[in-house]
């Protein structure tokens, strides 16, 4: 019963992972105000590997419950397998999302990708 | 865990004395009102009592109030109907832009079907000026729309004030009173209107019906045709179980407001309003302070979002809600909001908190209790902090 | 005095079992099925549970299935829908001449609007035939309704075969299945049509309530426009208890086709056709004998007039009806026994009895005992004796 | 309860005065099968008072009634006095008809105004 499955509802109550990773490697930010979601993403990289992954997010329940389950599904993972995921995949690792939340409030693998694509841009300057 | 519902705006539970009143007419006197035999006629009976009922409750006369299938049904009922029966007339309609949707998208209707549709703005409190409405009025203008008190941030509108210009022009007045009736005493005739919308599951009654006041000599269309039911004004075999119920409702809601009972509320409300602004920051009342129906309170949380407290509110119980886009199955934040004034971003943080009858001192002060902790804690996974500083 | 329902045409008794379903959707779970809290969600389960069990009985999906407040509503939004539309595509709807005035009336609305309609006629039992459909499609034709069953002689139209000319000519097609769901199988893939009315309180279920199938993809203009509700497709708080209602009938219903129990319900028609044919004089059975639902039998008692049958029969404990001009609050007999070919002195002395499922043998044998009795002290008030003469 | 009066539904059950009259002075005919009601009204007269009324009714419970009714009314009266009987006080001699029966099935009191009327003719003929 209730619009989320009990995944969404577990990342919605205990949210994995969140704050700001002061000296992150790269930030990702993705959202709008008028749809009311803005997630921000955290990450530290470390040999092509991304070892710290942490969100702030101003938005839904599927908005939080996204940007936490990505943080968890990226940790460790090499900074191309982690572009690979994608804003479906997060779905499907809460366990499905109502459908109206599917094209709005499921962002978090955009705000990753911007984050990684941060991080490629300051590493280049480097 | 107890379970507190503060959500009486969308709906509210069926009085146990209303079900009890429609009961004998699902299985056992399940006539047909329009039938001749034994069976029709005691239909047709509690049909016409509920009416009686009906038009006691708002001061109209019985033969004035039309069932619906609700508040929807009457709007599109009032707006369309006089648009087409006086289109030889005019076709402007005036109405405001912090109609409920019922409103709103009918006039959006009429509008592609060649109607002209003004929306007067209101102020930060939602209230709409009766100068506005004078200024607007044409002499195409066939019709004024105008709610009488607002769903979401529950402020009343002053309609008599507006009926006095919209009258003054020879106009159509409607009001969409499902969130007045049953609520505050109302007089069509002490108002001032020619159509008033209500609906049963705002006020104890069932869902799924409602009744359109139509003022005697009104010149309206039919929304729904088919067979004589309604004098002709609305088809469809009656909703028999459906009416009763409205009828006890109207009869109970009288007798509360005989009584006053209205005012607890208030003043329930008015301590939770105090509760929340005093104990948490960066928070705003929405509506009018004191012109707003006596149970509504609507707030705006700023830096979080209005789904996010609804959900956490729910783990402890609590049943509530917001004009956030997410809680409508729209993009953008309500329209209301909007109007007022708020940014979107402030407008995704409201929530709404809408008393009842049965609400109680605890219930309000267990809310008081565990609001700023939930609200804390989504501050605390919120990018802005005390700010919207980023916010582009 | 032992009260015998024959009128199940009109109206049905709500299922006590289905009462029993709707109940803890007045006072208990009475959330409103868009809120997002819990009291919200658990209503949206068993609205969404209900359009499985409506979809499941006719073979439909889910999603195409959209709640109304009853058949008129479901006959209106259908018809008008279609035509606002697709009108820049065509003006021309066919329909037939014996159609319920939810259907007739619906396109007198729009032939003042400017659509055009052709009303076919039918043969002497009330059939259409396809032929005639075919004929009368143009190019600007973009709708074909046609009933089902007639509610009142019960005659079973060749929808198939109408579905296939209308197909093939790319027009949608809707039926006004008010009298069969429940009562026949039906599945609208080997119908092959496009929509479907359906009305709750004709087969055990609530009043009030109904529904549209809207075939995936059909172009429609909304009847009732408001909240997003039904996928935009009818907006007005869901009527939870209502819903949850049609489903539970939905439900009963097919588990008696499945198991054949409409055979006894034909059986005992027969009966009260045979015995009533047999024992009185100057009677007509109108209808087909064979194509006709299972509960329909419909006379015509010539020299006497419709509701003083009704009265007589009342008094004896009996619910019929009637197709007389004064059972109708018209002033013509009903246009169904008019269209059928009978002339007015005749269908102003027609008497419908419909059987349902709960109807008795011994109820059968009752009528047939009485009615003879009834027929010749009504003949004996009559100025006609045996035959018309005298009537200019 | 039900759509008629105790006094229509009397009436309707035991009708008065239902027959012709073999030899009437007078005869009146109102209705329209169209409309579903056929009234015929025989008279007796003598010294100018009705001694005698009787009618058949092609019609539904109002107009069984009011024709029953009339035939009470009546008898006994003078023509002139029996001419002054409207519709409406038929309708109210029966403690009120239904709305919509005021106009189609109440015209038991134009069916005795044609007998008295026919019965006028033939005195003049005679
Ligand atoms: C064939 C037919 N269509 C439509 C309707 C209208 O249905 P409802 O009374 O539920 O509006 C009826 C019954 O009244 C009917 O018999
Ligand atoms: C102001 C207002 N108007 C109209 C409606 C529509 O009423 P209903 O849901 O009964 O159709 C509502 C509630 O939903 C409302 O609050």
């Amino acid at each position: 019963m209730g619009m989320y499955s009990d995944k969404v509802m577990e990342h919605f109550k205990n949210p994995h992972n969140v704050g700001e990773i002061k000296d992150a490697d790269g930030i990702g930010e993705v959202g709008n105000p008028i749809c009311g979601d803005i997630m921000k993403i955290y990450i530290k990289v470390k040999d092509g590997k991304i070892i710290d992954c942490k969100f702030k997010t101003f938005g839904c329940g599927a908005a939080i419950a996204t940007s936490s389950m990505i943080t968890e599904m990226v940790k460790g993972k090499g900074i191309d397998e982690a572009l690979k995921i994608s804003n479906k995949a997060v779905a499907e690792a809460l366990g499905g999302l109502p459908p109206i939340k599917m094209h709005c409030s499921n962002l978090a693998a955009d705000g990753l990708s911007k984050a990684i694509e941060d991080y490629k841009q300051k590493s280049k300057k480097k | 865990m107890k379970r507190i519902y503060m959500d009486h705006a969308a709906t509210t539970s069926t009085d146990v004395e209303v079900v009890k009143a429609m009961e004998p007419y699902f299985s056992l006197k399940y006539g047909n009102p329009n039938s001749i035999h034994s069976f029709g006629q005691e239909a047709r009976e509690a049909v016409e009592e509920a009416r009686e009922k009906i038009a006691h409750l708002i001061g109209a006369n019985p033969s004035e109030i039309v069932f619906t299938a609700g508040g929807t049904e009457a709007d599109n009922y009032a707006i369309k109907g006089i648009a087409w029966a006086n289109q030889k007339k005019g076709n402007h309609i005036i109405t405001s832009k912090i109609e409920h949707h019922a409103v709103l998208h009918s006039c959006q209707f009429l509008e592609k079907q060649g109607f002209r549709v003004t929306y007067l703005p209101v102020d930060k409190y939602g209230l709409i000026d009766p100068e506005d409405v004078k200024k607007a009025i044409t002499d195409k203008t066939i019709l004024v729309t105008i709610m009488h008190a607002n769903n979401e941030i529950g402020t009343i509108e002053p309609i008599k004030e507006i009926s006095k210009v919209v009258k003054k022009a020879g106009v159509y007045f409607h009001i969409d009173s499902v969130q007045t009736v049953g609520h505050i005493p109302i007089d069509v005739n002490d108002l001032g209107v020619d159509m008033l919308s209500m609906s049963g599951h705002k006020f104890y009654g069932p869902n799924g019906v409602g009744a359109l006041y139509l003022r005697k000599g009104t010149r309206i269309v039919n929304l729904i045709d088919g067979g004589a039911q309604e004098k002709n004004r609305r088809a469809g075999t009656e909703n028999v179980a459906g009416i009763v119920g409205l009828g006890k409702a109207a009869e109970l809601a009288e007798e509360r407001l005989t009584q006053g009972k209205e005012k607890k509320i208030v003043r329930l409300r008015d301590k939770l309003i105090k509760g929340i602004i005093d104990k948490i920051e960066n928070v705003r009342l929405n509506g009018h302070p004191t012109k707003r129906l006596p149970g509504n309170a609507n707030f705006c949380f700023e830096f979080i979002e209005g789904e996010s407290m609804l959900l956490s509110l729910d783990m402890e119980g609590v049943a509530a809600s917001s004009g956030s886009a997410c809680t409508s199955g729209s993009l953008t934040a309500s329209h209301i909001l909007l109007a007022i004034g708020l940014p979107p971003e402030i407008a995704h943080g409201s929530l709404r908190l809408t008393l009842g009858k049965d609400n109680t001192e605890e219930e309000i002060d267990y809310v008081i209790d565990i609001l700023p902790g939930i609200i804390e804690k989504l501050r605390a996974l919120s990018p802005f902090k005390g700010n919207w500083e980023g916010l582009n």
